[in-house]
């Protein structure tokens, strides 16, 4: 993360102290080799303190991502959005302190532990044993962790209400294990696209790529592979409406994803000292709330109604496409990026219905993938300089861009690429979808033995929808009691 | 003696119960229904794609009344529950073969 | 903010620092000319991140908001009201970027871009752009917004389950821009109250007028103006109960709002370095506990029964009575304050019911408009002059109260006068009230075409309720089964 | 907590130092005397806003508990849950502001006016006052109370749906005020356990002991005298199940106890500048994933369902068992005692119901009680030597395991031991249980007279629950349409 | 045949589908309503304000029987849902003319 | 008339909604029940205890219809709802006296 981030500061970096520190001495578990009773130990105090209290606001993302998904969906597929949610956190953790850290950041030579690995791959850091049984490497994962977990929970959402929690259990451990970590390894493990002999290499500052953009096209890939859900799309190819069961869930997860925000945008400096953090949250603040504003706005002017839960995803999406540029931009940048966020976001889950066909019952290609691709752009666009050497095109720059196109492609075709592999893989093996009498029925009796909320009479909404033919719309708006 | 069974608005009926209560028609049962009739429901929107519910909430009351009441009960529901717009409901009438009171034992008039 | 709050301590404080360091510089984006690696360098850098993960915990009070209010209401305005949640801090960061912020800290010359201003109204800073396009302007705008939005989103309770969106969109972001970014010029960005000759002129350590008792006026001249909801006074003027559709929601949301306090009020030093905060935080526990305890057993004493939601209010009218005086006092005057918080709360509700005969849903001009000329008050009576130099009534000083006397008249005037003003010019062009028959079908379906739980099956509360005589109280509290 | 902690290495601890500053001279309330500009100064500052930070989240783990207990009940007793819930931290603050901080601190001379007290009990800082009126004692203060109030609201969740809340009320103040403090001294205080003559003393990090398995075991004596609720035990004394009302808050409640365990753990350093931090929030995390992995397959492997309910005690259970010894082991260690932390919590609940025939609606004694012995235990097994001096079995020492085994039984034995007086004393005075009719009618009409949720048409689910005979659970667990 | 339905309060459901399982009477349906007889409706409180809710929650059970085993089904369910107090309930018997079991096709006494 | 009340698998109300739909027959009146016949409830599980529900959610669909129209209507309502499986539920056909149209006071024929 750290070389990536600001090589050419690296002279004025907290990290690279800490490197020749832990290189020289090896694992020092209880710090009180790294700490030092002056400005050089505070310092290292201050950014553990910063860094470590931004991954708990990203750990506590999980809960956000959870009701964000659980109020998209039908009641009776509740308790197993819930589960996947859980499980996938659990799973992953303990997958990336096995595995995935040590392909990520092996041979990124940041901590103690980490000393060996190729510009493709990492092989050193397993489970945090040796010398990684260190305070600075451990700080180093708690943060990075959070970040692997969040990748994983995005495909969660695409494949509701119909994918095998079997299944999804193991995908989940795969991603978070592999193919985030072998991508994370080229941008922030020091690999080689990092490298790039164009700008200061491929920058994608706080994951838009390596955890947006993974989430949401290995989302796409699978949700390919695993079809709509019944009723989603009409015998003409035309989409359902098929609407989520708790709009108060659904703001509510977007308020703590936002809350977590501040935790993975400002904490991907690593470090207080870094007096920069305040531009990025007050860009990750202005863009989340462009996204929001566009989408409030274009949708009333279209339906004359506020098509909240809409809304709420224009909000994810500026904060997705602003997690890339957010350290490198002026806020007037953040605003504009995150305005078309908000357009991708709704042209997005257009076309992914119209034209596509498939079925995401959250929005998360659009909202992760599509706004993902659009936050590695994003850098090469608007940098302005200030930060980390990094000029996009409005400061008359085109290196950077180059270097950014690069990183988007590579990650959408691995990601997607992989991703494919992995759910063919685990389409031929374990299966990936439920049968259709427990889709009908809910994934929560089937694969859980009971349902969310047991005491409240819930009605079936799926036999009532009709949609709209396209012409006749622009009648029947009316409310209960108007005639019509 | 008859079941009357009166299908209506959920905003109409407090008016209905209110009505029936000051015309000495206390006693009532009430159930969140879901219909379909002429109205042809509402539009509604999700995720920015508009469709249309073709059922729509409604409440169902039921009031059990000896026969001689029976028009006199459909009156007073009638206009309560009317506005004059699709959607207002209907009623129907069953016939009620014995009435109970589950505490005191009683049957059928005295039971009502 | 700063300027206000300790101005006979400046020598020790770490802003006035910055101050020199920043006007002699201009602008510093990327953070390197303001940190330096000795002690007063980690110093700024540990006040950065106190300050940011401060404006992160007020920001989540959004989400305790929208909760609070939501579970206040009936299920049929559900979704509007997380709407107007979502769309008020929304709209309102835009608003403070490119207007509120320059009003309310332009001439206070506390950090790169502040320069130009009045005492009674500031013009500099304008989109965070120019000069302002600096680490520090920024770290404080970051924790100011998240101020300014709070203050916004205060109306949205009051007006619930009546006002129209489209009027709400307006006044959001015309409260935030300009009624409370004046208001808190006057007080937090060097403006006259701040400077008066009592005491060391008006103190309001967090907010207690500048943030609630503003929304709170504000939420009172708007529901003159909006009149009650359908059903709520009878027609002899007696109120009738409407009870809100989840009680879980209200109990969550003020544990949020509680938790967010903490931010809200030690964050208010803008430094760690300011041990007070220590002091602050257990001061803001307290009063937090002392106004819940004493609504619950006043409660209790009355009726036998424990009212949680009215409690809850108790808990915010301690907060909010606490929040001017919080720096200032001991930690028995804490106790003290909430007591009387929450007695103010109960009868501040009944004077509203009974007395003004308005409708407030969520109590917010109890909670927040009463409570907060209360801690203004407060701050003269118990200030003990260990911090601040602020002595009130307590230490045998009256100055410090004819300052908060003064201030407390000001901001009544202020805030209902120019709410009033607001309000009855949108009745009279966009309208303020939606029809009767939205009213009546829920605002859910009428500004947003869908419902917040559309799987439940919903049955209408208020046609079933019967407001109690005042003498036939004391019988007939059976449960179901019992003979009455 | 300082002293106990890490007394050999207290040549390096801040708080020491806090410790030679603040008892030569007294209270220092506006902390210009303990705040200096230096790096000493500093360093203090930046542990302040470590120390405070965590214990806002784990103020925040009160929401936690009240989601979390309130899901796992029927709707009819939820508002008197999430009223429990929110009175005893407001209660407890106060009880323990007043009382309980001085019997838990007094004679620790950890800060300024807590000079006075013996190794069995203290005796000063009543009310935060005199000398206590402190920064660093603040504090110290604040940390503090989060966890008093934790320890408290354990008993709500296994008492719950019969209790009454006069009882509870009271209860709560005197858990926080006395039972909570005393033992507390003992082991945080510089109490008689924690300068046992065996290893460096009984350990107990964060508190498995002091705040879980007081929880835990103080409901163990409670729900004994409490007797199970109506319809929980058949005849032949076989054990119904009684699914609670809302698994959303049940996986909801336990993100935000995880989220706020981050600042239960590696905030007790109440040190940024002790770099263990880091190790210590890893080893939190692993724990808690692998006690929900366990749990998550375990169950899997039986039934073929995914029981995430009881997944959720899982990590609850890992959590709690890694409370004690975070700080003392290494990841590899943290793993195991999750693991085992799962299965205590599986087996403990079925040893409950089946053999204790206690009822337990939401798995608070297995959770914290038998989980909190655990912890305390692993300390003695697993500490492997790196910090704070603490050794156990896997480094060949076996000094700690006999302190921790003291430690284990004594709080065995005066949790329930004080508890079993306490509920025993409110048994024969106010009374403990509510009449049969309100807990059939529901305790939210009975304690409040309203409902948690009034517009949603609920119906009961306890008359439709037939429990499996043991040996019939093979077949029929077809779903909804299958032929049987 | 005949439609019995009974009008009961919801604590005591469990009793009632017991008694009628034990006698043979294994099929019904229940549905949750609300209703307002004599029982006076119960106090309730919102933020300080007492009110009364007319309307109680009950649950109504139905159940079809042949025409001889009408009395026999009435008295098992009066006995259960008995509690003596005003709230009990009613119970309206309401003829049927004809049943069909959709699995088979059976009707009438077969299809009960 | 007749009232036809069909209870049915939740699954099966959009088939049968449909079916009835293309055949004229619109309007109609649904509601939430539980149910217990032939079929013997499912098993769930909670916190690792197993236990059965035996009573199971159904719609009631209710149809009002005129005499000559009852066997037809039955006969959509039964292919639709039929699976073969224990559990598809059952119709009861119940006479209706009276049928009023609330907006226009229109009765019986008309008003269907
Ligand atoms: N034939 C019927 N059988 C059962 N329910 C009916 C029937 N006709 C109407 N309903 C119920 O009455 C409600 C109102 O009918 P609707 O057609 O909207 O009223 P109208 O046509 O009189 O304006 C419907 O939603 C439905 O629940
Ligand atoms: N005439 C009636 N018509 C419809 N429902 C009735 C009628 N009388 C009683 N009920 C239903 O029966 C329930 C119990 O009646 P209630 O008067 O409380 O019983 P009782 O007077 O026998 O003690 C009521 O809540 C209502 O749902
Ligand atoms: N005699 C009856 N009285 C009332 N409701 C009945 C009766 N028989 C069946 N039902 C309802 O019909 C539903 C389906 O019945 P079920 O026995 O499962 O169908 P089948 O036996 O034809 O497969 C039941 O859940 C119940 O709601």
């Amino acid at each position: 993360m750290k070389m990536t981030k600001y090589p050419t500061i690296a002279a004025s970096s907290f990290l690279l102290l800490l490197l020749l520190a832990t290189i020289a001495m090896a694992g020092d578990p209880s710090g009180s080799a790294t700490y030092t009773d002056d400005v050089a130990g505070l310092k290292i105090a201050t950014n553990f303190a910063w860094t470590l209290v931004a991954a708990f606001l990203v750990f506590f993302m999980q809960a956000g991502f959870a009701l964000l998904g659980a109020g998209a969906l039908r009641v009776k597929n509740t308790v197993n959005y819930f589960a996947k949610s859980y499980m996938d956190f659990s799973i992953g953790a303990l997958a990336y302190w096995a595995v995935g850290f040590a392909l990520m950041f092996g041979g990124s030579k940041l901590f103690a532990g980490l000393e060996d690995g190729s510009s493709i791959i990492g092989w050193s850091g397993w489970f945090l044993s040796g010398d990684a049984y260190d305070v600075s490497t451990m700080m180093f994962w708690m943060f990075q962790v959070v970040f692997a977990a969040t990748a994983a929970t995005i495909v969660a959402g695409a494949c509701a209400e119909r994918l095998k929690l079997q299944a999804y259990l193991i995908y989940s451990g795969i991603v978070t294990a592999i193919i985030y970590s072998i991508y994370g390894h080229w941008v922030w493990g020091g690999g080689w696209l990092s490298t790039l002999p164009y700008g200061v290499g491929a920058r994608d500052f706080a994951g838009s790529g390596v955890v947006h953009a993974v989430g949401g096209l290995v989302s796409l890939a699978a949700i390919m592979l695993l079809g709509p859900r019944i009723g989603k799309f009409n015998k003409d190819g035309t989409p359902n409406a098929i609407p989520g069961h708790d709009v108060g869930y659904i703001v509510l997860g977007t308020f703590v994803l936002f809350f977590g925000w501040f935790g993975f945008n400002p904490g991907s400096t690593l470090a207080a000292t870094d007096l920069r953090i305040s531009v990025i949250a007050v860009n990750t603040f202005l863009a989340g709330a462009a996204g929001a504003v566009l989408v409030c706005y274009w949708t009333f002017l279209k339906t004359k109604k506020v098509d909240i839960a809409l809304t709420c995803n224009g909000a994810l999406a500026g904060l997705v496409g602003v997690t890339a540029p957010c350290a490198y931009i002026p806020t007037w940048a953040a605003v504009v990026i995150g305005l078309i966020s908000g357009l991708i976001v709704m042209y997005g889950i257009k076309f992914n219905e119209w034209v596509l066909k498939v079925d995401d019952p959250v929005g998360a290609v659009a909202v992760h993938g599509y706004n993902g691709l659009w936050g590695l752009l994003a850098v090469g666009i608007f940098a302005d300089g200030t930060y980390g050497g990094v000029s996009g095109l409005i400061v008359g720059n085109t290196g950077q861009m180059t270097a950014q196109l690069i990183d988007a492609a590579t990650v959408a075709v691995w990601a997607f690429g992989t991703g494919y592999i992995l759910f063919a893989l685990l389409k031929h093996t374990v299966g990936l979808r439920v049968s259709k009498e427990e889709e009908l029925t809910g994934l929560d009796m089937g694969e859980h033995g009971y349902s969310a909320y047991p005491e409240f009479v819930i009605q079936e909404q799926h036999g009532d929808i009709i949609m709209m033919e396209p012409d006749s719309r622009a009648n029947d708006h009316s409310p209960d009691g108007v005639r019509t | 003696m008859k079941m009357i069974q009166a299908i209506i608005r959920p905003s109409k009926v407090e008016e209905v119960k209110n009505v029936l209560d000051q015309a000495g028609y206390v006693s009532l049962t009430s159930i969140e229904v879901k219909g379909r009739g002429r109205q042809k429901g509402i539009t509604q929107i999700w995720r920015g794609e508009e469709y249309k519910v073709d059922m729509l909430p409604k409440v169902k009351v039921e009031i059990v009344v000896p026969d001689e009441k029976e028009n006199e009960a459909i009156e007073l529901i009638r206009k309560a529950a009317y506005t004059g717009n699709i959607g207002d409901g209907k009623i129907f009438v069953l016939p009620v073969e014995k009435t109970i009171r589950i505490r005191t034992g009683e049957t059928d008039g005295k039971a009502l």
